[in-house]
This record gives C-alpha cells, sequence and structure tokens, in this order.
C-alpha cells in the first residue's frame, strides 16, 4: 500500500463532498424562472449598461501582484508546520525564497506598481 | 514569415491609460452603504469617478401635504416621523414654530423647556449613535456597531420611559409636554450620566487612533468654508469646516442660552474632522443632560395653564363645566392658530432643521415647509465624489450622515 | 380627512403673510417675481452668503397665487467661531407668483443648492425656473400626473379619491341599526354558541397551528 | 422527527430539510425607513437576531431567503421593491414590518402605497409603529412556524 493511498482517499471525498454540496440542492431545489430572475441585479434598478466594455488594466495588474504573493504567503505554511524537524536546511531555503521574492517586491513598488492612480 | 513588426517596449509597470471608456454603475435604492434609499449613479473609468449623479424621492411620503389635512397636535404624529432618527427633534421644531404664531413662547412653563432640552439632547446622543455605527459598517469596523448600539439602547429605555415609546414618543405638546417624567426616572437619568464618559472612552479609544478608520477619513470628501456655504451645509458638517453656526447659539430657543456647553468646531473639513465633531458633541449634549439633571429637581407645572390649548386635567372633566367644554372642543375639532407666517429653526443632529409654519386662522396648519439639513448636506456629494474612488464615496455619504426620511419628506 | 372625521372649520385670513405675528425671526421682503433675482444679488453682495431653503406655499383664494419663499442667512465665509457668528442676520424673501404665469428665474448659479429645491417646487407645486440646470421631477416618478402639493390637488391622490375610503374605516357613515355582517357577525355567532360560561383561554402552546 | 434507542434520530427527509432551512433564514438588507432603524436594533446585541439564525443579513437578494419591508413604499420604490422580490431565489418569504408598510400607516396620502401586500405576496404582518424589536424577533419565529409546519421551502415541494 503506497503511502499516497490515504492522500488519493482524503481527494476522493473532498471532491465528492464539493459536487455534493453543490450538486445536490441544484437537482432538489425548487425551479421557478420568470423573466425578472434572469436579468442582471443592479441595486433594484434595470440594469443599464451591459457588462461588457474592456476594464482597465489596472485591474489586471493588481490581480497579478496580488496571486504572486499571496501564493508566496501560501507557501510558508508547510515550511511552519516542519519548521523543527527541516531545521536549518529549511529555513536557509526559506530565507533564499524571501529574498527573492523581496527584490520582486522593491522593483515594483519603486515602479509605482502599488499606486492607484 | 513576415519579420514581426516593431517589437512592443517592455511591458514597463508604469502603464499609460489609453481608452477613455467609462462604466455606469449605480449605488442603487437598495445598497449596504447608502444610508437608505439613495440612489447614486456613477460614471466610473477604472475606479475613478468622472460624474455622480443621485437620484433621491424613493421615500418621498406626501408629510406635508398629510400636516396640511391634520389637526395642530395631529400634525406633529406625521411631522415626528420625518427625521425619524430625530423624531423629539423634529416635534420640538414644529411645536415651537406653532408657539411662536401662537404667541405663547414666553408662558411656557420652565420644567417644560428642561424636560424638552433633555428628550432633544437624548435623542441627538442616540442619533449619533446610529451615525457612527453605520459609519462604522461602511468602514469594516463592525465591532463599533455591536458597542455604540448598547449606549443608544440605554438612552431609547430612558426616552421609553419618560415618552411612552422607543422612537416616536409623540411626547411633547403645543404648549408644553404630555406628561411629567415618572419617578425614579432621575435615578435612572444619573445612572447613564455616570456611565456614559467610560462609554465614551471605548468608543474613541475603538476608533479614534485606529490607523486604519484614519487612512480612510483623512483627507476624504474635504469641503473648504466657501464650498460648504455655497452648497448650504449646516450642522457638523460645517463646523468641521471651521464656521462654528451652532442654531442653539446664534438663536436660542427653549432656553439653550442658559445653558453652558461649547460648539466643537474643526477646520480641516474632511470625514475625520466631521467624525471628531460628532464626537464631541455627544460629550456636549451629556454635558447639557447634567445640567438639566439638576433643574429637574425642582417640581413645577409641565403644560401652559390656558385652557383653550392644554386639555383640562381627567379628574376636573367629571366636576366642572367649563372644563368639559374645553374638553370638547380640543378633542372634536382643535384650536385655532392666529394667522401668520414664522420661520422656526433648531439644531438637529444633521444640521439646521426649521419649519416655514404658515396659519390662516384655521385649526389646521395651512402649509408646513420643512428645510431640511440631511437634502443639503447630501447634495454637496456632487461635488465632493469627483475624482474619488467609489470606495471613498461610501465614506463620504457615511460621514453626511442623511436621513432619507428627511431628504424625500 | 385621514383621521379627524369632523371637516376643517374655516380659516379667516386670506393672506396669512400680511399679519405679522409678533415674531423676530426674519427681516422681510417682498418682491414681485421680476426683481426677485436683482433683490437676491443685491443680498447676496449684502452679505447674505449662505442660501438656506426655497420654499413654496399655494394660497389658492389669493391672487397671486403662489408664494416662493426664499431664506438667506449672513454667514461668514471663512473659518470663524461662535462669537464672531453671534446672531447672524435672516433675511426672507416673499416672490408672489400669479397661478397662470407660473414661471421664475432659477438661482441655482448663485447658490449651487439651490437645485434640488427648486427641483422640488417644479415637482410638487408646478412651478418652473428659467435657467435651472436639469428641472424635472425630483421626488416622484417621473411619469407622474399633477403636482400634489397643490391645494386643489387631492390628499388621496386622484386615482384613490374617487373611490369611497372602504366602510369599516368611517365608522360614522355605517346607518344606525343595520345588523352586522361579515366576520363581525360570525364572532357574535361563535360568542352566542360558547356561551358566557366557559371563556376559552387561547391556547398558546408551541404545537398549535398558527393562524399565519 | 422522534429519538430512537440506539440515539438515532429518524424523520422524513422533508422534515430534515424544512428544520434546516427554518433556523437559517436570511433576511436581505432592505431599509426603507424607521422601521429599519428598529431592524439595526434587532441585529445589536441587546435583541440579537442572531439567536434565530437570521443574523446574517443579506446585501444581494440572490443569497436572501427573507425579504422584511421595513418601512413606508412610496410610490417610486414600489417597482424597486417588485423587482428584488422577483429576483429573489425561491423558497422566499416576506415580512410586512410596521404599519406603513401593512397599510400604509398614518400616510393616507397620494405618496404611499397602501400596503405592501398589493405589491408582494406577505407572510407575516407586524404591528407596530415601528414595531418594538422584540415584535420583528416574534415574526420571525413566525416565519420559522410556518416553514417548519409545511408551508412553502421543504424539498419535495415542487410546486
Amino acid at each position: 500500500m503506497s503511502p499516497y493511498v490515504p492522500v488519493a482517499i482524503f481527494l476522493g471525498v473532498a471532491i465528492l463532498a464539493a459536487t455534493a454540496f453543490c450538486g445536490v440542492p441544484g437537482l432538489l431545489g425548487r425551479r421557478r424562472p420568470n423573466a425578472t430572475k434572469s436579468e442582471a441585479y443592479e441595486c433594484g434598478v434595470e440594469p443599464t449598461s451591459g457588462v461588457g466594455g474592456r476594464f482597465p488594466v489596472r485591474f489586471y495588474l493588481i490581480a497579478m501582484l496580488f496571486v504572486v504573493f499571496d501564493v508566496e504567503a501560501a507557501s510558508f505554511y508547510p515550511w511552519a508546520v516542519q519548521m523543527r524537524a527541516l531545521r536549518v536546511y529549511g529555513l536557509a531555503e526559506m530565507a533564499a525564497f524571501v529574498v527573492v521574492l523581496g527584490i520582486g517586491y522593491a522593483y515594483v513598488w519603486r515602479k509605482g506598481g502599488f499606486e492607484w492612480r | 514569415m513576415k519579420a514581426p513588426a516593431a517589437i512592443p517596449p517592455p511591458m514597463g509597470v508604469d502603464v499609460v491609460e489609453t481608452t477613455g471608456n467609462t462604466m455606469t454603475l449605480s449605488l442603487g435604492p437598495q445598497h449596504p452603504s447608502t444610508h437608505g434609499v439613495l440612489q447614486v449613479v456613477v460614471e466610473v473609468s477604472g475606479e475613478t469617478i468622472e460624474r455622480a449623479e443621485m437620484e433621491i424621492g424613493y421615500l418621498h411620503t406626501g408629510i406635508e401635504k398629510s400636516a396640511e389635512n391634520l389637526f395642530w397636535t395631529q400634525a406633529q404624529t406625521v411631522i415626528e416621523r420625518m427625521d425619524y432618527l430625530n423624531p423629539v427633534g423634529n416635534a420640538l421644531c414644529y411645536v415651537l414654530a406653532a408657539e411662536q404664531l401662537l404667541g405663547v413662547t414666553e408662558r411656557i412653563p420652565p420644567r417644560a423647556q428642561a424636560i424638552r432640552v433633555l428628550m432633544t439632547e437624548l435623542t441627538r446622543i442616540s442619533s449619533h449613535c446610529v451615525w457612527l455605527g453605520t459609519h462604522g459598517i461602511d468602514l469594516g469596523a463592525i465591532s463599533a456597531f455591536w458597542y455604540i448600539f448598547d449606549i443608544r439602547e440605554n438612552v431609547l429605555d430612558l426616552v421609553e420611559l419618560a415618552g411612552g415609546a422607543r422612537m416616536h414618543p409623540n411626547y411633547l405638546r403645543i404648549g408644553g409636554v404630555n406628561g411629567d417624567v415618572p419617578e425614579g426616572y432621575l435615578a435612572k437619568l444619573d445612572e447613564l450620566i455616570a456611565k456614559f464618559p467610560q462609554r465614551m472612552r471605548e468608543m474613541r479609544s475603538l476608533l479614534q487612533n485606529n490607523p486604519i478608520w484614519r487612512d480612510r477619513t483623512i483627507d476624504v470628501g474635504v469641503v473648504t468654508p466657501e464650498d460648504a456655504i455655497r452648497w448650504s451645509l449646516t450642522g457638523p458638517a460645517l463646523r468641521a469646516s471651521g464656521i462654528a453656526y451652532d442654531v442653539r447659539k446664534a438663536f436660542p430657543y427653549c432656553g439653550y442660552d442658559t445653558y453652558d456647553f461649547d460648539v466643537p468646531v474643526r477646520t480641516e473639513g474632511d470625514a475625520y474632522a466631521r467624525f471628531l465633531v460628532r464626537l464631541d458633541e455627544m460629550d456636549q449634549a451629556m454635558r447639557i443632560i447634567s445640567q438639566v439633571r439638576k433643574r429637574l429637581d425642582t417640581p413645577g407645572p409641565i403644560m401652559i395653564d390656558d385652557p383653550k390649548i392644554a386639555p383640562p386635567a381627567k379628574e376636573t372633566i367629571a366636576l366642572s363645566m367649563e372644563a368639559l367644554i374645553h374638553h370638547f372642543k380640543l378633542v372634536s375639532e382643535g384650536f385655532r392658530v392666529p394667522p401668520g407666517d414664522v420661520y422656526q429653526a433648531i439644531e438637529s443632529p444633521r444640521g439646521e432643521l426649521a419649519y416655514y409654519l404658515v396659519s390662516n386662522g384655521n385649526n389646521r396648519p395651512y402649509r408646513v415647509r420643512t428645510r431640511p439639513p440631511s437634502m443639503y448636506n447630501l447634495q454637496a456629494l456632487k461635488q465632493m465624489a469627483i475624482g474619488n474612488l467609489i470606495a471613498d464615496v461610501v465614506v463620504m455619504i457615511g460621514s453626511l450622515d442623511p436621513v432619507f426620511g428627511e431628504v424625500d419628506r | 380627512m385621514p383621521s379627524s372625521q369632523s371637516p376643517s372649520i374655516a380659516g379667516t385670513a386670506l393672506d396669512p403673510t400680511s399679519v405679522r405675528p409678533p415674531v423676530a425671526d426674519a427681516e422681510i421682503v417682498r418682491v414681485a417675481p421680476a426683481e426677485v433675482r436683482e433683490t437676491l444679488v443685491r443680498l447676496k453682495a449684502e452679505g447674505c452668503s449662505m442660501l438656506l431653503d426655497v420654499g413654496a406655499v399655494d394660497y389658492l383664494e389669493r391672487e397671486p397665487r403662489f408664494d416662493v419663499v426664499y431664506h438667506l442667512l449672513a454667514l461668514p465665509a471663512v473659518a470663524a467661531s461662535v462669537a464672531q457668528i453671534g446672531t447672524p442676520r435672516r433675511v426672507r424673501v416673499l416672490a408672489g407668483v400669479p397661478g397662470n404665469a407660473t414661471a421664475l428665474p432659477s438661482v441655482a448659479d448663485l447658490w449651487p443648492n439651490a437645485d434640488w429645491a427648486e427641483r422640488e417646487i417644479f415637482d410638487l407645486f408646478g412651478i418652473t425656473f428659467e435657467g435651472h440646470p436639469d428641472l424635472r421631477r425630483i421626488q416622484m416618478p417621473e411619469d407622474w400626473q399633477g403636482y400634489p402639493l397643490r391645494k386643489d390637488y387631492p390628499l388621496r391622490g386622484p386615482a384613490r379619491e374617487a373611490t369611497p375610503r372602504p366602510a369599516f374605516a368611517l365608522k360614522s357613515n355605517v346607518p344606525a341599526g343595520t345588523p352586522p355582517a361579515g366576520r363581525v357577525a360570525a364572532a357574535l355567532q361563535k360568542q352566542r354558541e360558547r356561551g358566557p360560561a366557559d371563556d376559552v383561554v387561547r391556547d398558546t402552546g408551541t404545537g398549535e397551528k398558527s393562524s399565519t | 422527527m422522534e429519538m430512537m434507542p440506539g440515539e438515532f434520530l429518524l424523520g422524513k427527509l422533508d422534515d430534515v430539510a424544512r428544520w434546516a432551512q427554518s433556523s437559517s433564514v436570511w433576511p436581505l438588507t432592505m431599509g426603507l425607513a424607521c422601521c429599519a432603524i428598529e431592524m439595526m436594533s434587532v441585529q445589536a446585541p441587546q435583541y440579537d437576531i442572531a439567536r434565530l439564525g437570521s443574523e446574517v443579513f443579506r446585501a444581494s437578494p440572490r443569497q436572501a431567503d427573507l425579504m422584511i419591508v421595513s418601512g413606508r413604499v412610496a410610490q417610486k420604490m414600489g417597482p424597486i421593491i417588485k423587482r428584488l422580490y422577483d429576483q429573489m431565489a425561491d423558497p422566499k418569504w416576506v415580512i410586512s414590518m410596521g404599519a406603513c408598510a401593512s397599510s400604509g400607516g398614518v400616510f393616507d396620502n397620494y405618496a404611499i402605497i397602501q400596503g405592501v401586500d398589493t405589491i408582494v405576496p406577505v407572510d407575516v404582518y407586524v404591528p407596530g409603529c415601528p414595531p418594538t424589536p422584540d415584535g420583528l424577533l416574534y415574526a420571525i419565529t413566525l416565519i420559522q412556524q410556518q416553514i417548519r409546519q409545511g408551508g412553502r421551502g421543504g424539498i419535495l415541494a415542487r410546486a
């Protein structure tokens, strides 16, 4: 029994639960569509302009930067849990990771990527 | 393979915005941050607002038309529901205007005036509590809402104990007050006076030096003194821009010139200044209440002794014929108010609330025109919102504290 | 009449603004509609910097029929303390507008806060303001007919004024002696069947199916 | 649902669904007038609507089950409320809070719609002007009672 069976079971249960929670109410729930219900909700008034149109690029910029630094923060968790076991090697590895990302952070900060205007 | 066109410049971070397309959004009548039924149609390019158009009228109740079809005392019921955060203030302004037309302002017993001041200041504190709670929620400070509503419940208990209802007590009358404060009331009032400073310190420590709160409110919605005058802002919005105009000091009524309290003023004119002015106003209100509390020790009449206006005491009706006649006339057709028009202003938590009352000698008001401070304060948002982010507009609406029962009347 | 059944006893004064109550609330300036604008410009130059409010009143029998009332206040336009402000000068300008020519020059350019006030007067009284940036209804829906705050506009709106109030609301208009009907009769009948003795205490246990 | 000897709870699936639906009725954030301020007091810790599972006031009608019409309904607001009600997901309930929403209240005039039940089907009327927070809490328990005892809701009620 390879050590990865528990991981597979865990993954299977997670996917099963997710589809169950989303799917079953969809199947058993009541369907009463009407014209207004399918329209876009805009605070109670008729929707004015279509949602199309192009978004300013600042939104994508901020989204990209967020993804980068959020993933960085998320990758601390596995290390933090096993900090005792990894001892100095883990610490050095993590420090290098942080320094590399720090350089990117400083670059974006100086270039004004965080300013909204 | 054709050589590619000129290689575009490296994607530098300082990107120049080329297309100017804007999106029209509606912060509609049903929106958590509009403090009621206001629709702000904003034309947005990215997050910055190019143009803000406000649509009101979603709570138009025709109060002024209803008041014209009710007796003088009955009209106070609908008028009290205009600014539902400050019901006693509305009733007070209407009652003072009617008394001026009747010419009985000097004959109102001092104890009635003291009770009126007490109820108005209590309602001012409860109104500022609701403002701070909702303003906090708009900026994510939800704990402020929980704490501040506890203070508000204590204040409303006192209003309910004396007036009979939490929000619209219908406690004032033309000529005085409906009934004296019950016994044991002054003891509960002392409890609140003793507890209040500590609770206010807690509230101040929660938000005043909170870095997020300061970042979100400092330099947001700045109003210069000239703009405040041009847009006819009054109340905390005006005093936060440096002009210390307070109707209680400029045109004293109800004996306000005999109480000593000072008018909090700041000069920055931004949302943070309005926040500080309102907090100081709550402390000043409590200072007035503690002075009124001393005056309530001396018993005295609470209604004018003119039988044409004040209904006779219940027990005298069975005994004396005149009392029965006065009671019958007052109940069946109310009293007449001599013809004339008057402009009576008071200091409501939102600014100068005033009634332009016209009577043609009938037993019903001929015209009750309200000067709605919220409407004029809210109108300034048209100019303040241009060039700001949508998140800042939410802060501005909260700091102007509009109440839509008063904006739409 | 929404709540009081008795009709209003007739008022005495045809023009209430001509009778001055013993009240010093403001200086009164009555002008003809033609010179409203220059009076306001003059007053603004004299220091009445804030336009407190613009209101309107409909005196149905009086000629000119409408009164548009401007309330002005003299406040310093710079930071000022309570002492410096003292008791500022308050002026009330009354402009009599005839019923057939209901038009006035707008002052929205002098004071921007007049924008909504004038729109509301147009919406509720039908008085138009020339030169107003965006004169349309503000309180009532766009397609609303009639001007509600006029004295000849019925209180409950033209549509509902035609339908009489439901009978149970006006106790006085049910002629005496008519036998009770509908729910009242049913309740009386149930009372008789139950008889006076066992006054049923309403069972408020949770199990009971609530009357929704 | 009753307790079986081995600590098992047996009950129809519909009852289980109704029990779940009734214990978390999420209201829509829609405050109109004075009753909205009392609705806020119900949300505040002193009256604490959280005890009934309804403390989550959803801003969008898509995620709300209960529409509390808290205040007077003006002529301009009528169509807005109809649209919001239509855009709420089924099953949905309506509480008409206060005299103004239920019957026009003290404002029997041109500007107020005389009772919100001319626009949306109302399940519970709350008397009072404004009703005390206890009144609203009792109204929400009535809604929960309706759900548990076979009103709209549940899983298999297709219609």
